[in-house]
């Protein structure tokens, strides 16, 4: 692809390092406890799929340009279709559809922005990208790739789609798809976005559907049936707050790096931390009733690492992400500011309906080989965000680890515990709803199913015309006018009119 | 030597012709050697094109009127798809039809479609573009009601109606063209200086020639002829439906932009722009048609109505990558859809599947069939690192480039919907069904053959799409005149 | 009036009726005669208005196209009354007029 | 004088000659002997051709006399290509009438006299193009009638002698307006040497009128419409070879005339509104020939109305032709082109319905459903002439219809265009429609192809020959420019 730049350009940064750690592990684990858990008739099959997804989930991460970028992430959304539909349910099949749908409308979508932002940038190279001047043309590039981010991670109104394939996907492939899949996105936005270099209009328009996306999928989420479901929406509300992190730094280069910053260290710790809580809600259903209340107290350490609780790589990420925002100035901001402690209140919601669906939740035992893999992303849930290099020298300059920061980290999670309680002694019980994983989602077979009867509406067929009557009229003109005392006459008058004619 | 790409296959369908029905072998070895023959003296002359030695030569038809032929880049590349495709066709069809009626018939027209293919490759002006197209669509109605079935003589029916349309269309553009012009050669960025005064006339000259040539592009509305078309043997239309009589169409467009008005006059005569709109429809109506056909071949044919309208949209929007991308993607569509057809026609022939619904358990029957059919369908919605990534992603460059941002949202949006009416074909290839793995061959060894060769050059005409040789570099190449001499 | 205007005139008359009786009567033999008087009504318009010589020598060039023209309607005439017999041997009738059997379609 | 300068009357006394003999020689070698002569004629058409190719037209003076008194033939380009034309076809109608007529009833009504009335039609029709003398076209006019006539009825049947004797009676009336117009023109000038009448135009009602009286005449024998009400069911009812010759030489046998009425004989302005008449009526022949013949449904009377159809083109010249006062070179070209491609095309289509009509025993269309699997080499043949019918490339018929486009929209006159490129559709049209049922398969299996018969290859050698005549038209543009009244003005090469 000489035409505009290079291709099959590789390029091992810190954050492809961080990046491709994350996914690696993530696919890997996803991967053993899929081979460990799975029957093994359509073994191969998934395999078939989930290897391809896994290579190309990872080597995004290392892609030095949009070609290369754009055929991992294809190869990566492309064969996961097989993962989602994997069951063969009529259920799956349906999902299977939806998100190939939308796969195909965010491929486009990342096309087109990458195809914008390369002729912008006049190359293909993804560091040309971030370091465009602002221009109408980086600025339609950008808004396509957030378009693309959007639809991969399930912003509003699509905030189904990610709960909708967990829920159908086999357990360790909905762990690699929580946990690495949509970590693509925040590299997306990392490697591809023109920091600093955009309108304030597009920024503050991703701020707030970001933020809106973080609560509205904690509403729709509370409601969930399946424990997979639930962490669905958690993962949404999640991404809401990562293309918050992005929102933020898009306009203002003052925020810029803090907002790169902030978004590698959400997807650090919720990639762990969501990977480990899909693995752990198919292995604990499975467990003795002992066995259960430990694997239940492990689940809660990535659970509290998703509210934010201290000392948790998720105390990291939302400190980091609140650097960000009182970096800016403004009402949007500041309003923001004020409004974050209330995700937490908000996931903290989530993850206690998580362990109450959880624990209506019955599976087949899983072997001691399915242990592993979780506990290894248990681990990393505890440890990534502190172990990445400087991190923790950095919290502490930043005062991250002073007692006042703590506590205020704490009240959210304190404050949706004590809702809870508080609902259940003044015994409210809340409304049941049932929601099915992809909510409005669902909906679109049904559209789809309409417009295609509305188009196979049978064509009003023209009445069929006589088509005898005008040749039979022709044929008899012919006739007469052939038979011999029309047909000479008809001589002598040419001959009269052409001499009168000519003589003129 | 220039017309030995024309000549070559107008001798071997006349020899098809005098042999007569009987002689199988003989006919098929005239064929194939003619086709290796033709292969070779086209791939010579883009050598020397490459060279940069554009040979012409002509031959007088009559007072300031010659049948003429140059061998320049941009007609060369349509010329090697259709020559060379012509060879593996050939193979195909041999085995296809080797149980059918008519075949001196079928093979004879079949020869002398790919000379008048060559031709409207070739011609060095518009009105030996005319010759060539009148021929092409002469020779193409034979094939398509080749079966002799009442559907078959109704759809021919229809073609004519349409191809005959066109042409007179055509001649009426070309006529008033060299009215006002004189006898103008195609020139890499327009011949028609010395007439851009004649505004009102150039711009029905324009539109004129270019219902010509929208016909046989399939430009909606006027693509009603190709669904109904596929009534015709499964080489037809693989070679001629998906390749060379369609693509002389866009070709013919191509000509018209690039080398006629040229870029410059097409845009500020205001008669790019509408071409262009039209194409953009074009995408999106005939992908949401083709979602919804059942059957197989006429899928596909909606499919070819939508991608012969990226090229036409990359060539009205006038900008060097955007044209690059067209002249690019008309070749890797031709190896794409030619794959997917030969793969429907193999199927059909194999195990009279022709609908969606009976697909089921194909995919274990025919697993190497289905394989390169999966490759070519995921190529043909845009998939890297496949052919037709490629040329889409020089096709959206253009559309960035020359500000027209709508068009390439139309392209990728395109891609979206070619997803949506590939992987239903896919799908139900691996649903479970009658069919049980064969015990040898899967199909006809001179059927499968062909499928995954053509299979294969999609996968490699996008993996090396920087190659010196690549088509999407010939293209490039090819522009680079038209637009002034640009490089990327 | 010069005596060559008047034959050149009853010519005229006489081509006319010939024309009239070729159109109108449907009876073959009728058609025959009717170009007989064609025939002579251009003879007769050739020697009336053909005489142009100031000299009064007769001009022989019309006087030619006269016995020629004779020679071609007599063989015109045979040929087309042998087709006459013919057709009235075949078909019993004389008369070619269409309107009842003459099929174009 | 040599040899050679008795090209012309050789040409017209080799035919008779040949009649005359057929008289003289045993009935069964009578084929044998009219191929022969077929092929001299050929030769010496030829050596004319190459003759004035190489020295230019020139005047030959029958029994040495000259004109004013004596009967000069003239041998130009125009005449030469004709006098060619008519070699051609002769030829292949020879050579496919010898199988037609040497099969089936020995005794059948008229036989022995087909090759005599075969040769005698021919030399009118050399003689036709080679007079320079309107009296005596008048006299070649007859003959051509007489024998074609004649040899009509050879078919025999009511029908036949019906369509006969009507092709008869109108070639009368044609003969006794055009003798009315020589008198008047004649009474007016004095002469009757086409050159000599051109020399020295002649003002006056007489005159013109005389020259109306014989383009009128010239019209009804070319069958215009609508004056065209003979021809279809005179053409039809005709043994195929018959119709071939009909179609292809005897009506550009008056058209010829018209032309050299038109090039030589008049000059511009004389006759006002003429020329447009003529071209007026050559569209309306175009569209309404072509709409009967797609109308038809037996072979032969498709075949005929094309003719009628096909004859437009060369009216709707006319206009063009002088449509700057002077005489566009090019239209003369290009009614000379589509003459020829048209003589040989309608000759290989009218040889292959009769072959057609043999191998199915009847002509209607609907009824020969798989033909082109059964006779593959006659469908080709219709196949190929229609492609000269439609004007497509690269027949003759298209560099016709393309310079004639050309003309008509460099003199401003785009509504002939129109005219042509809409008959170029219904040409299709009516082609298409016999194809088509070519191509379909009946209900019943017709079985296999039939081996084609020797002859049967001919239809097809002249339509091809016709669809690729576009290679031959410099050859005949240089050809009819010979001896071109071109001497006023030319808008185009």
């Amino acid at each position: 692809m000489t035409a505009l730049g290079s291709a099959w350009l590789w390029v091992a940064d810190s954050t492809s390092v961080l990046f491709g750690s994350l996914f690696a592990l993530v696919w890997l684990a996803g991967g053993v406890h899929s081979y460990v858990t799975l029957p093994s008739a359509g073994k191969h099959r998934f395999f078939a799929y989930y290897l391809p997804a896994s290579l190309g989930g990872t080597a995004t991460a290392f892609a030095g340009d949009a070609i290369s970028f754009y055929a991992c992430f294809s190869l990566m959304s492309l064969a996961s279709w097989g993962l989602v539909t994997h069951s063969g349910t009529n259920a799956s099949r349906q999902a299977g559809a939806i998100y190939l749908a939308l796969t195909a409308l965010g491929e486009a979508l990342l096309l087109a922005g990458l195809v914008a932002l390369s002729s912008a940038a006049g190359s293909t190279e993804l560091s040309a990208f971030v370091n465009l001047a602002p221009s109408p043309g980086a600025t339609f590039g950008a808004a396509l790739v957030l378009g693309a981010v959007g639809v991969k991670i399930g912003a509003l109104p699509l905030i189904g789609i990610l709960p909708l394939t967990y829920a159908t996907a086999p357990a360790g492939a909905a762990a690699a798809l929580a946990g690495a899949s949509t970590k693509v996105a925040a590299l997306t936005l990392v490697r591809l976005l023109p920091f600093g270099a955009l309108p304030v209009a597009v920024s503050e328009a991703v701020m707030v559907a970001g933020l809106a996306t973080t609560f509205v999928a904690v509403a729709v989420g509370l409601f969930a049936v399946s424990a997979r479901g639930v962490l669905g929406y958690s993962s949404a509300s999640q991404m809401g707050l990562v293309m918050l992190a992005a929102g933020s730094g898009l306009a203002d280069s003052a925020a810029t790096e803090l907002a790169r910053g902030a978004i590698l260290t959400l997807a650090l710790h919720h990639g762990f931390a969501k990977a480990a809580l899909m693995l752990g809600s198919d292995v604990v259903p499975g467990l003795s009733p002992g066995m259960r209340r430990l694997g239940t107290a492990l689940l809660a350490l990535p659970a509290l690492a998703l509210v934010g609780v201290p000392l948790t790589t998720g105390f990291a990420a939302k400190y980091a992400l609140k650097d960000v925002l009182l970096a800016l100035s403004g009402v949007l901001p500041e309003t923001v500011y004020a409004l974050l402690p209330w995700t937490g209140v908000g996931t903290a919601l989530l993850m206690l309906r998580f362990f109450r669906v959880l624990a209506n939740e019955r599976t087949a035992a899983r072997s001691a080989a399915a242990w592993p893999g979780w506990v290894v992303l248990l681990l990393a849930t505890a440890s990534a965000a502190w172990l990445w290099p400087g991190a923790a020298g950095q919290a502490a300059e930043r005062g991250m680890l002073a007692v006042p920061a703590l506590v205020t980290a704490l009240w959210p999670g304190l404050l949706a515990v004590m809702l809870v309680v508080a609902l259940r002694l003044a015994r409210v019980r809340p409304p049941r709803w049932n929601v099915k994983p992809g909510d409005l989602l669902l909906l679109a077979p049904l559209a789809v199913g309409a417009a295609d009867a509305a188009l196979a509406l049978p064509r009003s067929r023209r009445p069929m015309r006589d088509r005898s009557a005008l040749p039979a009229l022709l044929l008899r003109a012919e006739r007469v006018w052939v038979s011999w005392p029309v047909a000479a006459t008809a001589f002598v008058v040419f001959v009269l009119a052409l001499s009168a004619l000519t003589a003129g | 030597m220039l017309w030995l790409p024309i000549l070559i296959p107008a001798l071997a369908g006349a020899l098809t012709f005098l042999l007569g029905e009987r002689r199988t072998r003989r006919r098929n070895t005239v064929n194939l050697i003619a086709a290796t023959a033709a292969a070779a003296a086209t791939l010579s002359l883009a050598g020397a094109a490459f060279q940069g030695t554009a040979a012409q030569a002509s031959l007088p038809l009559g007072p300031g009127l010659q049948l003429a032929v140059r061998g320049d880049l941009t007609g060369l590349l349509f010329a090697c798809v259709v020559t060379l495709l012509w060879g593996v066709t050939l193979v195909y069809a041999i085995g296809y039809m080797s149980h059918d009626r008519n075949r001196a018939r079928f093979f004879g027209f079949f020869a002398w479609c790919i000379a008048a293919a060559n031709g409207v490759a070739l011609a060095r002006d518009p009105l030996s573009l005319f010759v060539f197209y009148e021929i092409l669509s002469l020779c193409t109605y034979p094939l398509v009601v080749h079966s002799g079935t009442p559907e078959a003589i109704a759809a021919g029916r229809k073609y004519l109606l349409y191809a005959f349309g066109g042409g007179a269309a055509l001649l009426a553009g070309t006529a008033w063209l060299v009215a006002i012009a004189g006898p103008v050669q195609f020139t890499p960025g327009g011949a028609l200086l010395a007439a851009e005064s004649h505004t009102f006339a150039l711009r029905w000259v324009f539109a004129l020639m270019a219902a010509g040539f929208c016909v046989k592009a399939a430009l909606m509305p006027l693509h009603g002829w190709l669904p109904s078309a596929m009534v015709a043997p499964a080489p037809v239309s693989s070679l001629l439906h998906a390749v060379a009589v369609v693509k002389a169409g866009v070709f013919g467009i191509v000509r018209l932009v690039n080398d006629l008005f040229g870029p410059e006059l097409a845009t500020s005569l205001g008669v790019a722009q509408p071409l262009a709109l039209a194409a953009a429809v074009t995408i999106g109506v005939a992908s949401v048609i083709a979602l919804r056909q059942d059957d197989l071949k006429r899928r596909l044919a909606y499919s070819t109505v939508a991608q012969l309208a990226y090229i036409t949209l990359g060539t009205a929007l006038c900008t060097p990558l955007a044209a690059a991308g067209a002249l690019a993607h008309l070749a890797h569509h031709a190896v794409m859809k030619i794959t997917m057809f030969f793969t429907v026609g193999s199927l059909g022939q194999t195990l009279h599947v022709k609908v969606l619904g009976t697909m089921g358990g194909v995919a274990r029957r025919m697993p190497l069939t289905m394989a390169s059919f999966s490759v070519a369908a995921l190529a043909l919605a845009g998939v890297p690192p496949l052919a037709g990534f490629a040329s889409k992603w020089l096709l959206a460059g253009g559309a960035f480039e020359s500000g027209d941002w709508w068009a390439l949202l139309v392209y990728v949006s395109g891609g979206a919907l070619t997803l949506g009416y590939m992987v239903p074909i896919l799908l139900a290839s691996v649903r479970p069904g009658a069919h049980e793995p064969a015990e040898r061959w899967e199909s006809d060894p001179r059927m499968l053959w062909p499928i995954i060769a053509v299979a294969l050059a999609s996968v490699v005409f996008g993996v090396s799409a920087s190659a010196p040789w690549s088509p999407a570099r010939w293209a490039l190449a090819a522009v680079s005149p038209v637009f002034g001499g640009w490089t990327p | 009036m010069s005596s060559h205007l008047v034959y050149a005139l009853v010519g005229g008359l006489l081509f006319s009726i010939g024309t009239y009786g070729l159109i109108v009567r449907p009876h073959m033999i009728h058609k025959i005669i009717s170009t007989n008087f064609m025939g002579s009504g251009v003879f007769l318009v050739l020697i009336g208005l053909g005489n142009r010589t100031p000299s009064g020598v007769p001009d022989p060039v019309p006087q030619a196209m006269v016995l020629t023209g004779i020679v071609v309607t007599v063989a015109l005439t045979a040929l087309s009354l042998a087709i006459a017999k013919r057709y009235f041997s075949l078909t019993g009738r004389g008369d070619i007029s269409e309107h009842r059997e003459e099929r174009v379609g | 004088m040599t040899l050679v300068d008795h090209l012309p009357a050789a040409l017209i006394m080799t035919p008779l000659a040949g009649a005359a003999l057929t008289f003289v020689t045993r009935r069964r070698w009578d084929p044998a002997l009219v191929m022969v002569t077929a092929v001299v004629i050929t030769g010496l058409a030829l050596a004319l051709s190459v003759r004035v190719l190489a020295e230019g037209a020139f005047r030959y003076r029958l029994g040495g006399w000259g004109a004013p008194l004596g009967i000069d033939l003239v041998a130009d380009g125009i005449s030469a290509l004709f006098v060619l034309l008519a070699a051609v076809v002769g030829l292949a109608a020879t050579a496919y009438a010898t199988s037609y007529f040497g099969t089936g009833d020995e005794d059948a009504y008229g036989r022995g006299l087909v090759w005599a009335l075969w040769l005698f039609l021919w030399t009118a029709l050399n003689a036709l193009f080679l007079t320079g003398d309107v009296f005596n076209v008048y006299v070649c006019l007859e003959l051509v009638g007489i024998s074609a006539v004649a040899l009509v009825t050879l078919g025999g049947g009511a029908d036949a002698l019906r369509a006969g004797a009507r092709y008869l009676f109108a070639s009368m009336l044609g003969a006794m307006t055009y003798l009315l117009g020589v008198a008047l023109l004649y009474s007016a000038t004095g002469h009757l040497d086409m050159a000599t009448l051109g020399s020295a135009p002649t003002q006056g009602i007489a005159a013109s009128t005389g020259l109306v009286l014989m383009v009128s005449a010239l019209v009804l024998k070319t069958a215009l419409v609508p004056v065209h009400f003979w021809l279809p069911t005179a053409h039809a009812a005709a043994p195929s070879p018959v119709s071939a010759v009909l179609s292809a030489l005897v009506v550009k046998g008056s058209y010829y005339v018209i032309l050299r009425l038109v090039l030589d004989v008049t000059y511009p302005g004389q006759l006002p509104g003429l020329d447009v008449t003529l071209g007026a009526l050559g569209a309306a022949s175009i569209v309404w020939g072509s709409v009967q013949a797609l109308l038809q449904t037996r072979v032969k009377l498709l075949v005929a109305y094309s003719t009628v159809a096909q004859i437009g083109y060369l009216f709707v010249a006319i206009p063009l032709m002088r449509a700057d006062g002077g005489i566009v070179g090019v239209a003369v070209t290009a009614a000379a082109a589509h003459a020829v491609s048209h003589g040989l095309a309608k000759a290989g289509f009218f040889l292959s319905a009769g072959s057609l009509q043999h191998r199915f025993g009847h002509d209607r269309i609907s009824e020969m459903a798989g033909a082109a699997r059964t006779t593959p080499v006659l469908a080709m043949a219709c196949a190929v002439a229609g492609v000269t019918m439609m004007g497509l490339p690269p027949s003759g018929g298209f560099v016709a219809k393309w310079l004639l486009i050309l003309t008509s929209i460099n003199v401003g006159q785009w509504w002939w265009a129109a005219v042509m490129i809409a008959g170029g559709l219904l040409s299709a049209a009516y082609t298409f429609r016999l194809v088509a049922v070519f191509v379909a398969e009946g209900a019943g299996d017709p079985g296999d192809a039939h081996h084609p018969a020797r002859t049967e290859w001919l239809p097809l050698l002249l339509a091809s020959a016709a669809a690729l005549l576009a290679f031959a038209i410099p050859q005949i543009d240089t050809l009819v420019r010979i001896g071109m009244n071109l001497g006023r003005a030319e808008v185009l090469p």
